[in-house]
């Protein structure tokens, strides 16, 4: 019913990702991170003031942070699972040139929540001061006197993003988008975040979404522009449709080693290339990843 | 992960095994990043002596899943062939409330005497190096039943006296600092690691020797373990698995995670 | 896999529900209200220490105040919307004769999700502290400083039932259930109890749970017990299976204005029948009542 | 609702027309019990000037439902034959973020001069009389980008000099309090009644009557209401539905909700 947000990818980041801003990328470990829209922000060149990742980032926060474009991470993990390190947030961390926010998963999961709800802070579960985290981080985390019982308690800083970086599985020309599969912290982005880019595997008609209308949903007038983007999330999966390109991954992981091979990395397969283009080289490759017997149905 | 030369099953299998001995029924678990072997582990016990026992795959959060097949990856869609499952953001409230799980598998690039895990940083948490991956929810070990750690690195980098950053609470620094902490979670129970499964002296809280593998002698454990560890011989054997038990982790891993 | 749950009404209210609990009671004006898990709990004459509804509480909490059987009230809404006020809800007030923690939509909201996440208190948004709430409602209200702002704001105490009455459409053997349709606050009171009774219109097999495994779900390990109830809901709504009894419901409004009515009401409809009974004279009223056209496939 | 005697709708009807009027396109609506009437305007607006306009009905949080048919109930199932529909903790959390919703439909068995709505109690909240049902989401109008009021009881019960418990934050009490309390919130634009629609006089945030309902008298407005309403003579008349608008509201209530 009202006016279609699917924009070119280019025009997407350049008209609402501004320099130095506070942006989340989602997905979790090596699935679903929106790599079309991560690529992109590459080749614009634009700087990230703050990166927040769900609890586990991957190539999402790697690649940004080997391209040089990211000023603080607010981060409880940066890794590739069962594959290794993560090459470029290792190196950067060792030489001391990235500015981290280390905190925890129910941190960044709370954190979300007071920052989509407007809440001014967010106390933690008892427990949690007992990590090093918290005296790390004194700009995440605080204390405060709890007037119920009059304890001391570690508390959290709201986080609220100035744009959500997502993948969808579906999503109509709105914006009313389905995540299939798992959905990791991307719904709790899209509420906390001022601007939402989603990119997605399929356009589909608003009658498709609402033919499920409990389906897992970012709705429409929380999303800023849609990119169609089949295939985005390579080298990581996407929930429903392919699996990860580990030989990919690997071999990301070999040149990421260090910085000249970052750069041989990023040179081929972002600077040299466009999203049509990449889209294009990885079809094959993502042909052979489809998961097997999956039922888009299953995931909702 | 190559077969133990003397025997026919893996080191994977084994602490798959023994981990899974110490799941009970009706209880339910909670584990992260990294977790063939829990995920093993879990699904074992379903199938053989705990069969109300439940379990979440932290990333997909699918809960109880079938394991078909096993997976190397937490977040993998495949994981969602499972009873059911729910968002990320009810397991992170379910792991606050600290009554829901009894059992949260953990590990790390440290671990220390009194079972603290570091997944952050050797060394300075400013000069890092290495610099580990990040902690996501191992804060929680605080507030859960009891913890069960796992690593594939027995050695004295991973196994050290204290921790350069505590990233999971194990015992904290000993048995004052605990009791003074008062934390509702009941601490580290079990660390399984190639050579040996080790347990914590109840007195003491100091990491012991609960059982060595197969074919590990015990001064193997001690000059690959950092910090003096409690002994009390005679130190038993790890029952290895059994004939049924590989059956079935057979079953569910074909490509051969555990192996 | 596991052990069944299923039990009869009459085991789960006596062997869950202790007197004098601060019990959860699901459902949202006049839609999913455990029914029959309401009225068997009359009917075993189980005191309520402390009674928190949705935020919009309707019949649930009405009968259970008409019973006198609630001490404390924690509710930000009860009425019966186009159909009236709750009546005897308004004249225990009028009267004076029940304890109302007043709250609002909000503050139940967050309320549950610090009790769900054992959070010891929840900040609310800036301005809500302009509602009087929070003055007659000590209790549950109360300011602390945030330390990142230094600033003055309004918290909200957690939530933290007892037991959880809610209804969910389908379940398994083992209680994991799907709310078909809306889910209202009911799957937030699942997290925050301690113990959960599902009232369910139909048992369905695991492998039917699976199939959608993302279906809104609680997952078997938070649920006690599980009682079939098909109908269970009346003469509320249960979604996707039938609509509210409105002649009902209007006949209820007419009787409960007094004390004397809401009695003969409750000899009638409650004291002088069972779950079963009363699911037998109400078959054909709710054959009647069934959704046009729906499927329950849509809700998911 | 009867058909007026001197036209072919009906207050409810000419109603939602009004409250239409107030909605643009791209913009957020959110409401919650009681709700016809501001569903019917939502869908209306949508319909016609602003396809672009977005609505969430409070109780199901179904996103745009098609009102096919109107309903009575906030939570009816049939409100999810929608665009879609998100969790109401959701809801609660856009609410709360201040600048997601641009309108918020309040109502009240007490509404003062400045537009603040009481839900809760008439007299002390100790000893109501009567009791009202509560709050429900009200206290939120403190942060949304506009308030549109409405109430079918325009009366001297209703319409007071300052609510005996205010619930829902209008202008609070006055330009004093308002500019010292410096809400996010816009505060309430409008107040739409059987009888006529009324605004704030952006000086003294007191509420004053923008135009008479078809057939309604000034005088009329004036003995219905328990304060000194603010006048600006001539006060025009309010616009009845256009055909288009009648033919459209009567399409989506074939139960005639709003007869």
């Amino acid at each position: 019913m009202g006016a279609s947000k699917i924009v070119p990818i280019s025009d997407a980041i350049s008209s609402i990702v501004e320099d130095g801003s506070f942006v989340a990328v989602g997905g979790m470990h090596l699935h679903n991170n929106p790599m079309a829209l991560v690529r992109e922000i590459i080749r614009q060149g634009r700087r990230i003031g703050k990166l927040l990742t769900s609890p586990c980032g991957a190539m999402n926060a790697d690649l940004l942070l080997g391209a040089g474009l990211v000023d603080e991470l607010v981060t409880s993990y940066v890794g590739f699972e069962h594959l290794g390190l993560a090459p470029n947030f290792r190196r950067l961390a060792e030489q001391g040139s990235i500015r981290i926010l280390e905190c925890d998963e129910p941190y960044i999961t709370h954190g979300l929540y007071a920052g989509a709800g407007g809440l001014p802070f967010i106390p933690l579960p008892r427990g949690l001061e007992y990590s090093d985290i918290p005296k790390v981080n004194p700009e995440s985390y605080a204390y405060a006197e709890d007037p119920f019982s009059g304890e001391r308690v570690l508390v959290g800083a709201p986080l609220s993003p100035e744009v959500a970086l997502l993948h969808a599985q579906l999503s109509d020309a709105q914006g009313n988008a389905v995540l299939l599969g798992a959905h990791f912290l991307d719904r709790s982005m899209a509420l906390a975040s001022k601007h939402v880019i989603l990119q997605v595997e399929r356009i589909v008609s608003t009658e498709e979404i609402s033919s499920h209308p409990m389906g897992t949903t970012i709705p429409a007038f929380l999303v800023d522009a849609v990119v169609l983007a089949a295939g985005g999330c390579h080298p990581t999966s996407s929930h429903a449709f392919y699996t990860y390109d580990e030989e990919h991954l690997r071999q990301y992981l070999a040149m990421a080693r260090d910085e000249r091979g970052t750069d041989e990395y990023l040179t081929r397969y972002v600077h040299q290339t466009t999203e049509a283009l990449y889209s294009q080289s990885t079809t094959d490759r993502i042909s052979g990843l489809r998961y097997e017997g999956s039922l888009e149905e299953r995931g909702r | 992960m190559s077969l133990d030369q003397t025997t026919d099953w893996s080191s994977s299998e084994l602490m798959a095994t023994v981990l899974a001995g110490e799941l009970h029924d009706g209880e339910v678990a909670i584990m992260g990043t990294g977790s063939a072997i829990p995920q093993a582990s879990c699904r074992l016990a379903q199938l053989t002596h705990a069969p109300n026992f439940s379990y979440i795959a932290g990333g997909t959060c699918s809960v109880n899943p079938y394991q078909q097949p096993l997976v190397a990856s937490a977040c993998d869609y495949r994981l969602l062939r499972a009873e059911t499952a729910v968002p990320l953001t009810d397991v992170v409230l379910m792991e606050g409330r600290g009554d829901v799980f009894d059992i949260f598998f953990a590990g790390g690039i440290q671990i220390d005497v009194y079972g603290n895990c570091n997944l952050v940083a050797v060394g300075s948490w400013n000069h890092p190096h290495p610099r580990g991956p990040g902690s996501v929810g191992l804060p929680f070990l605080s507030r859960v039943g009891r913890t069960l750690i796992y690593t594939m690195s027995h050695n004295r980098r991973t196994f050290v006296e204290k921790v350069d950053f505590r990233s999971g609470p194990g015992f904290l620094e000993g048995p004052v600092s605990w009791r003074e902490a008062g934390l509702m979670g009941g601490g580290p129970a079990m660390v399984v690691t190639p050579l040996c499964a080790m347990t914590f002296n109840p007195e003491t809280l100091r990491m012991r020797i609960a059982s060595l593998h197969p074919g590990v002698e015990l001064q193997q454990v001690v000059d690959a373990t950092g910090f003096e560890i409690e002994i009390e011989e005679p130190v038993p054997n790890t029952a290895p698995p059994s004939p049924e038990q590989l059956d079935i982790l057979r079953a569910m891993d074909p490509d051969g995670l555990l192996r």
